[in-house]
């Protein structure tokens, strides 16, 4: 397989009233071609602003302040603004979250679809509407035709999201950024649409990036998962490997709390004590320190490097950050720690 | 449409009715009496007779009781004549006419022009929020704001003429000629402030918006974003703010066209003012609530084309 | 139910929430330096007549046209009177005029709005009614007719009353100028709060847990006073603060056209009328009395916008 | 993309900026333009008025029947001679057989006596009629509409009129040589009914005139005026090739453009600064007869009392009065009423200023202290002059008496409708047209002069009256005129109802390169025929 991505010690901080507040703190991975890549972790972990960073649809306040991100060798993190135009919508489609919110309520769908092949490929809006009609018709939208002369709020919430996957297909992306695309949606419709991911993957092979909390949802979709906390990638396996032989202490404990048919009626769900990190100032030391029933000295003292796992019972490409072997430490239980 | 205009139309009738009544009745009953002024406006020995003016008043009908005198009054503008003023004893419709469409002209311009240039302004301020670029547009703006017009005036036909050694722009030729830019300058300064501002806080939200992200994540350059993704929403607010703004040129044309010396309503509400010339006192007010009703109604009208929603819950359609 | 408890949980917030509007207006730069300037004019407004270095009435007709200098800071008039106590006294008149005029507008627009939003129906069709034929009058065109119309009768029919009673106050006829041109801008200026009255009514009444405390008989009293009045405070100050900048507006455009407060009664809207005509050769006389109209405009504006995002519930992210 | 809007803003700027600038000044080949600034917008032009800020040009246009020169000599003009008989009650007017209208067309005495009558109907509004016209037999039933004509006006023929006045009036000729009352061409002016024909005077409609300068143009919404040589005018040959007059509302605009050359003359312009900005030349100009006064209304408490008038009065330092109203002159400090005019008394005892004096006429007066006055209003606090001069007479008060309760308002119309009365001091001019004594206080302190029943609040003086009336049919030469005159006026003083302002001069109000514009006590260019401009000092 050939690499499509490769992200080397990306980091970005925002500015906020007294100072920085540091959202990715140095995160390194790499993308195959038609891979697709799992991104976890709980709200305000920098999952998703460090995959924005990616094409840089960063707020003004936020900036990349290290790193390079390498897609087929162009580095994105020093690109132009025009460069980067190129690059958004055309080699990289995104999804977001809220098709609620996500589309604009002023303009008609149609419109919406086109604008963006009309400027990449130079088509005219006739060509344009009708390659988005086909679009359309490909995320399963029925009467394409018509719906493309509709407002976004004619629509329900998972029509809106498929026209979204539309729109971010419409452009034949290489790579895919999907940003909690099902969060906002009902739980069938959530299903709906994984389905129909994973249906338009095996058909464009493109790859994709899919970020969620919910490590649940990746189980069967996803290839690789990236476990990702306080700004920086904690945990990094293939999806087997993560399910069945998770090795960061924080993993472990997103583990945990996924409620399984086993899970006893009416007992409470086991959750990670603690508050998220302070991000305000730079880490100096493992960000899930405070909160980790592993806890060492050292952890409190410096930053634990992503490495490969050293033992063999792991997976070749299972990468941790982590000095603990959590199979061979019991947990002590510590104040505000798991359980 | 049309229904809803004819409905807006007739809730409309009576409004004027009782603003017309409160005003007559305010000018009959209140006000000096413009026969009068005749003789006392004129400096020195005039010669001012009781019996004179109570037979020019006589003789001009104005002694009739009052309700006959306004039923006369509706009559005549039922047939659409102002009756003449009692200072000149020309007919108000030829007055109104020749100074209505100055105002509406300048005003307006004034108010589309300044629309534009406000919203543009406001645009690049709160896409450049916090930076100078910001701070000069956001403090122009509050400058402009908090000096009133009657002051900007002046003091800008006295810098032109005294710095720039230019002619005072002065008079009438038309919309198209230098002098009328500086009066629509004027005129439009105070409310392009508030447009300014407006659109700034309107930009600062729908930058925050998601979609404006989605339109940024499909890689159109940025001033596509912003036409079409971020103007675009920006606009209803201000657009509702027209009526708002028409009522302050108006306001702002009573103040300033005596100084440019634009011969439009503001010119001539502030003479008939002076001589309680009460048929052309009228005639403007109906004329003001007019135009001010025609603006509102056109914004109402207009919002649902600017704001599909707005449609969407005037047909029922959600 | 979950209106309910959040409702409640509201209330108990409440001292909280007006604490926290505070602290997020103190936040605001802007905000604060607009409050420090508001704070400043009421001061002066009430203690300035007792600070002002000379008298504002005294004329000094060998000091006339007096560029501003270490014996006068903004320089003297046409009859040598001080400026900058001319100035500080004028602060009185604004706030007074303001304060007439946003308070009665406020006090028209809560009865108009609550009678509309209570009684709802026809009673509310007729208010709302009401409010656009107001909101349609030109307001200065109106002022000035209901200005030079009604006020020699007021003065008159006082002029005597005073003869008839000798009461003083009836000799105090500035107090026509304050109360009727300044009430009558009232008159025009109540649709805006009627409006925001009317709003929280209606969205009040509608909501479950006043339809709840309607039915276990809670009084209507106390159910305007839970629930109406917090919800519509924040609305209010908001209105309030853009009303008295815009009223000090109003007042100096009435005293260029001649109907505002007269002289010797300094008020800025005169002295900057008074300013225009000589500014070609004595700036001093109009700089003064127009930069001080320009920065409370612009404080209040500042004030305005600050209260309106700390109070402002939509934006409470 | 800023770039991009910038671009648009810029450019839309620059159409703006491009648009051709037109002047909208007229300018002829050649000749003389001269530029007048107007400050009302009037919209009435009608010669009938006789009066408002119109009638200060009338002369232009309109040729009156005899008229006083610089020198201050009575000389034909319409009417060639006048003559009376020894009882002057019955007069002879003749026409002038050259006078002619702009068409060519003769004026007759028909004009003449129609132009009269039809001034004097009341619906004609005119402001000033009986001031010339009073006396004539039958006046009175004309102008409260009873009757149409006034008896005493019989056309002899077609160039001689015959008058009979109600009484003698010795000076009858000096009072019609006016303007104000010129002849119009009668058909053109009166409808089939007897009243004035709407907008005759417009050159739309065809007006013919009998001045100089015949109207060109006549734009009444925006204000503008031209004016062109008479080519059939019976006088001397205008020199000016075009007038134009604008309406100018503000004050400094007006100001502004005189400054720039882009006017030359003004009809009335009054600012405090106006000495420094245009010049002494500007509003100075020869005394006139015309005196500004605070008129005192003593029906209206406090004035009822003498010894409060006396306070009020005492308080006033003539000589600061005069400081703070027109520092830099021209004006003269006024005492008596009357000036210019033959008969002003050389041995008239000015009002003191006596601060102490004023406290105890104060004391003295039934209101006991100032606390008991009810609230004084000045009303005719017109124009910056006045309004410093009332000021410092409130502050003088306060200083003084310690009165508080002190209003001043602008404008007299305000409180010309029912409220007259509740307004004790009306700042205003009176004057004389005719260089005359008893005629000046005729039309000032008689009781039925509209200065006694309207400024002084409806003042009579039974004695003022008698002797007034004693005087005005006296001799023009019979030394009693005068000293009747004054013996009134020392009457009135004594009666404390004045404070005295200040003695006008006809001010030239043109810039200095404008010639030959001396006027009369109408306020009009006397002739305007000579009014030439010198070109080299035009800015």
């Amino acid at each position: 397989m050939t690499k499509l991505l490769e992200v080397k010690n990306l980091h970005t901080r925002f500015k906020v009233r007294n100072g920085y507040l540091y959202a990715v703190n140095g995160v390194s991975f790499t993308l195959d071609k038609g891979e697709m890549l799992g991104v976890v972790g709980e709200s305000g972990c920098g999952k998703s602003v460090s995959m924005m960073s990616l094409i840089r649809l960063l707020p003004p306040a936020a900036q990349i302040t290290e790193g390079e991100v390498l897609l087929e060798g162009q580095d994105l993190a020093k690109a132009s603004a025009s460069e980067i135009n190129t690059v958004r919508g055309s080699k990289v489609g995104m999804i977001f979250q809220d098709p609620m919110t996500s589309l604009n309520p002023f303009m008609k769908i149609g419109a919406q679809l086109c604008e963006g092949i009309m400027y990449h490929k130079k088509m005219s809006r006739a060509e344009a509407m009708k390659q988005a009609a086909k679009y359309l018709d490909l995320v399963g939208i029925s009467n394409s035709e018509h719906r493309l002369h509709e407002y976004p709020h004619q629509l329900s919430g998972g029509m809106r999201q498929r026209v979204m996957i539309a729109m971010a297909l419409l452009g034949e992306p290489e790579l895919v950024i999907a940003d909690e695309p099902t969060t906002a949606l009902d739980v069938t419709i959530q299903a709906q649409i994984v389905e129909l991911v994973k249906e338009l993957r095996e058909k464009l092979n493109m790859s994709i990036i899919w970020i969620t909390h919910d490590l649940s949802l990746l189980a069967g979709m996803v290839d690789r998962i990236m476990v990702m906390y306080g700004g920086s990638v904690v945990e990094e396996a293939p999806i087997d490997e993560i399910y069945k032989n998770p090795r960061h202490p924080y993993t472990i404990g997103l583990l945990k709390s996924i409620p399984s048919i086993n899970t006893v009626a009416g007992s409470r769900l086991p959750s990670i004590a603690g508050a998220p990190p302070n991000l305000f100032v730079e880490p100096q030391s493992c960000p899930f320190a405070p909160r980790c029933a592993y806890r060492q000295e050292r952890c409190t003292r410096e930053i634990p490097p992503l490495e490969p796992v050293a033992d063999d019972s792991a997976h070749p490409k299972h990468r941790i950050a982590c000095w603990v072997d959590v199979t061979k430490v019991n947990a002590e239980p510590k104040e505000g720690s798991v359980l | 449409m049309g229904r809803y205009i004819l409905f807006r139309l007739l809730k409309w009738i009576p409004s004027v009715f009782i603003l017309l009544l409160l005003i007559y009745a305010l000018v009959f009953f209140g006000a000096g009496d413009p026969i009068k002024l005749i003789f006392l406006q004129a400096p020195g020995d005039v010669a001012y007779d009781p019996d004179r003016v109570e037979a020019i008043r006589d003789a001009a009908g104005l002694n009739r009781p009052f309700l006959v005198q306004f039923i006369d009054y509706l009559g005549n503008i039922a047939h659409g004549n102002f009756g003449n003023s009692l200072v000149s004893g020309r007919s108000v419709n030829s007055m109104i006419s020749a100074a209505l469409p100055v105002t509406l002209k300048i005003g307006l311009t004034a108010i589309f022009l300044l629309s534009i240039i406000g919203i543009i302004l406001g645009v690049i301020a709160a896409l450049n929020q916090n930076k100078l670029l910001d701070n000069l547009i956001v403090g122009f703006a509050l400058i402009v704001w908090g000096i009133p017009v009657f002051v900007a005036g002046p003091l800008i036909i006295v810098f032109l003429v005294l710095v720039m050694d230019m002619d005072v722009p002065y008079g009438w030729s038309g919309l198209f000629s230098f002098k009328v830019i500086v009066p629509l300058l004027v005129l439009g300064l105070n409310p392009m402030a508030l447009i300014i501002r407006q659109a700034r806080a309107g930009v600062l939200e729908v930058l925050s918006e998601d979609y404006v992200r989605t339109a940024r994540a499909k890689g159109i350059p940025n001033y596509q974003v912003v036409v079409k993704h971020i103007m675009r929403p920006v606009l209803t607010p201000v657009v509702s703010q027209i009526g708002l703004l028409v009522i302050a040129t108006l306001n702002n044309s009573i103040l300033i066209e005596k100084v440019f010396g634009l011969p439009g309503l503001g010119r001539l509400t502030e003479t008939a003012i002076k001589t309680s010339d009460y048929p052309v006192i009228l005639a403007i007010v109906l004329i003001f609530s007019t135009v001010v009703m025609a603006s509102n109604l056109l914004v109402d009208i207009s919002y649902p084309m600017l704001d599909p929603r707005a449609a969407a819950k005037k047909t029922g359609d959600e | 139910m979950t209106d309910n408890t959040l409702e409640l949980q509201q209330e108990e917030k409440q001292f909280s929430l007006a604490k926290d509007a505070f602290d997020r207006l103190i936040a605001n730069k802007l905000a604060l330096v607009g409050m420090l300037l508001v704070v400043f004019l009421f001061f002066i407004a009430i203690f300035g007549p007792y600070i002002t270095p000379y008298d504002f009435l005294s004329q000094d007709l060998m000091a006339r046209n007096q560029a501003p200098s270490w014996a006068h800071w903004f320089g003297t008039d046409d009859l040598g009177r001080d400026i900058m106590s001319r100035v500080i006294y004028g602060a009185r008149t604004a706030v007074i005029v303001a304060f007439s005029t946003t308070f009665l507008s406020l006090i028209i627009g809560i009865f108009m709005g609550s009678l509309g939003g209570y009684f709802g129906g026809k009673v509310d069709g007729f208010i709302v009614w009401l409010i656009d034929i107001t909101m349609s009058v030109p307001s200065l065109l109106l002022v000035i007719v209901i200005n030079v119309s009604m006020k020699p009768r007021l003065v008159n029919w006082m002029d005597e009353q005073f003869l008839l009673t000798g009461n003083e106050f009836y000799r105090n006829t500035i107090l026509v100028d304050f109360v009727l041109v300044f009430g009558s801008l009232a008159l025009i200026k109540w649709p805006k709060a009627a409006r925001i009255i009317r709003g929280q009514i209606m969205s009040v009444r509608n909501k479950n847990y006043v339809l709840a405390a309607e039915a276990i008989g809670v009084p209507t009293t106390k159910i305007v006073m839970k629930y109406v009045i917090p919800n519509s405070i924040g609305p209010i100050i908001v209105y309030i603060s853009a009303a008295l900048g815009e009223a000090m507006v109003f007042e100096s455009s009435f005293s260029f056209l001649g109907v505002g407060v007269r002289p010797p009664i300094p008020s800025w809207g005169n002295m900057i009328s008074d300013g225009l005509r000589v500014w070609q050769l004595y700036p001093h006389i109009l700089a003064a009395p127009a930069a001080v109209l320009a920065l409370v405009t612009i404080a209040f504006s500042f004030l305005g916008d600050g209260l309106n995002d700390a109070l402002n519930p939509r934006q409470w992210k | 993309m800023k770039k991009d809007l910038f671009k648009v803003l810029v450019l839309g700027l620059a159409v703006l900026g491009l648009t051709p600038l037109q002047s909208g000044q007229a300018s002829a080949e050649g000749g003389q333009v001269l530029n007048i600034a107007h400050p009302v917008l009037q919209q009435n032009w009608s010669p009938l008025q006789g009066g408002g800020h119109s009638a200060r040009w009338q002369s232009l246009s309109w040729a009156a029947p005899m008229y006083f020169d610089k020198d201050g000599k009575l000389t034909p003009y319409v009417l060639s001679s006048v003559e009376s008989d020894d009882s002057y009650v019955n007069w002879t007017l003749h026409v002038n057989p050259d006078a002619v209208w702009s068409d060519g067309s003769k004026i007759t005495a028909k004009d003449v006596v129609g132009t009269w009558n039809l001034s004097a109907r009341p619906a004609t509004k005119h402001a000033r009629v009986n001031l010339f016209l009073g006396g004539v037999d039958g006046f009175n039933d004309v102008v409260v509409g009873k009757a149409k004509d006034m008896t005493g006006l019989t056309i002899t023929d077609d160039a001689t009129i015959a008058v009979k006045l109600a009484s003698a009036d010795p000076i009858f000729d000096q009072k019609i040589a006016t303007a104000l009352i010129a002849p119009v061409k009668i058909s053109q002016a009166e409808d089939e009914s007897g009243n004035e024909k709407a907008d005759w005077w417009m050159p739309q409609n065809g007006v013919v005139v009998s001045g100089p300068f015949m109207p060109e143009t006549m734009d009444l919404d925006q204000g503008i005026l031209t004016l062109v040589p008479n080519p059939n005018f019976f006088g001397p040959k205008p020199k000016l090739e075009k007038i134009v007059l604008t309406t100018v509302a503000d004050a400094s605009t007006a100001t502004l453009m005189l400054k720039r050359g882009t006017m030359d003359a003004h009809t009335e312009l009054i600012t405090p600064t106006i000495i420094q900005d245009l010049g002494a030349d500007f509003l100075g100009g020869p005394a006139l007869a015309k005196g500004q006064q605070f008129w005192i209304n003593a029906k209206k408490p406090p004035m009822d009392d003498i010894n409060v008038r006396k306070a009020l009065i005492m308080s006033i330092n003539p000589e600061e009065l005069a400081l703070a109203a027109f520092p830099d002159g021209p004006f003269t400090v006024a005492s008596q009423i009357l000036n210019k005019v033959p008969g002003v008394d050389p041995d008239f005892k000015k009002y003191p200023y006596d601060p102490e004096g004023a406290k105890a006429a104060l004391a003295a007066s039934k209101y006991k202290d100032a606390g008991r006055l009810p609230k004084i209003m000045f009303v005719g606090i017109s124009t910056p002059t006045h309004e410093a001069a009332a000021q410092y007479i409130a502050e003088q008060w306060r200083k003084i008496l310690g009165i508080q309760g002190i209003e001043m308002k602008p404008a007299i119309e305000t409180y010309s409708g029912p409220d007259q009365k509740s307004v004790q001091i009306f700042r205003d001019d009176v004057g004389t047209r005719v260089p005359d004594a008893v005629s000046y206080l005729m039309g000032s302190i008689y009781s039925k002069s509209g200065n006694a029943r309207n400024k002084l609040g409806g003042y009579e003086n039974a004695k003022i009256d008698a002797m007034l009336e004693e005087a005005s049919v006296k001799g023009v030469k019979d030394p009693d005129r005068i000293k009747l005159a004054q013996e009134a006026q020392r009457l009135f003083r004594e009666d404390w109802v004045y404070i005295p302002y200040y003695y006008d001069v006809m001010s030239k109000w043109a810039m200095p390169w404008v010639q030959n514009f001396d006027k009369n006590d109408d306020w009009q260019v006397i002739e305007p025929w000579n009014v030439t401009i010198d070109e080299a000092k035009r800015p």
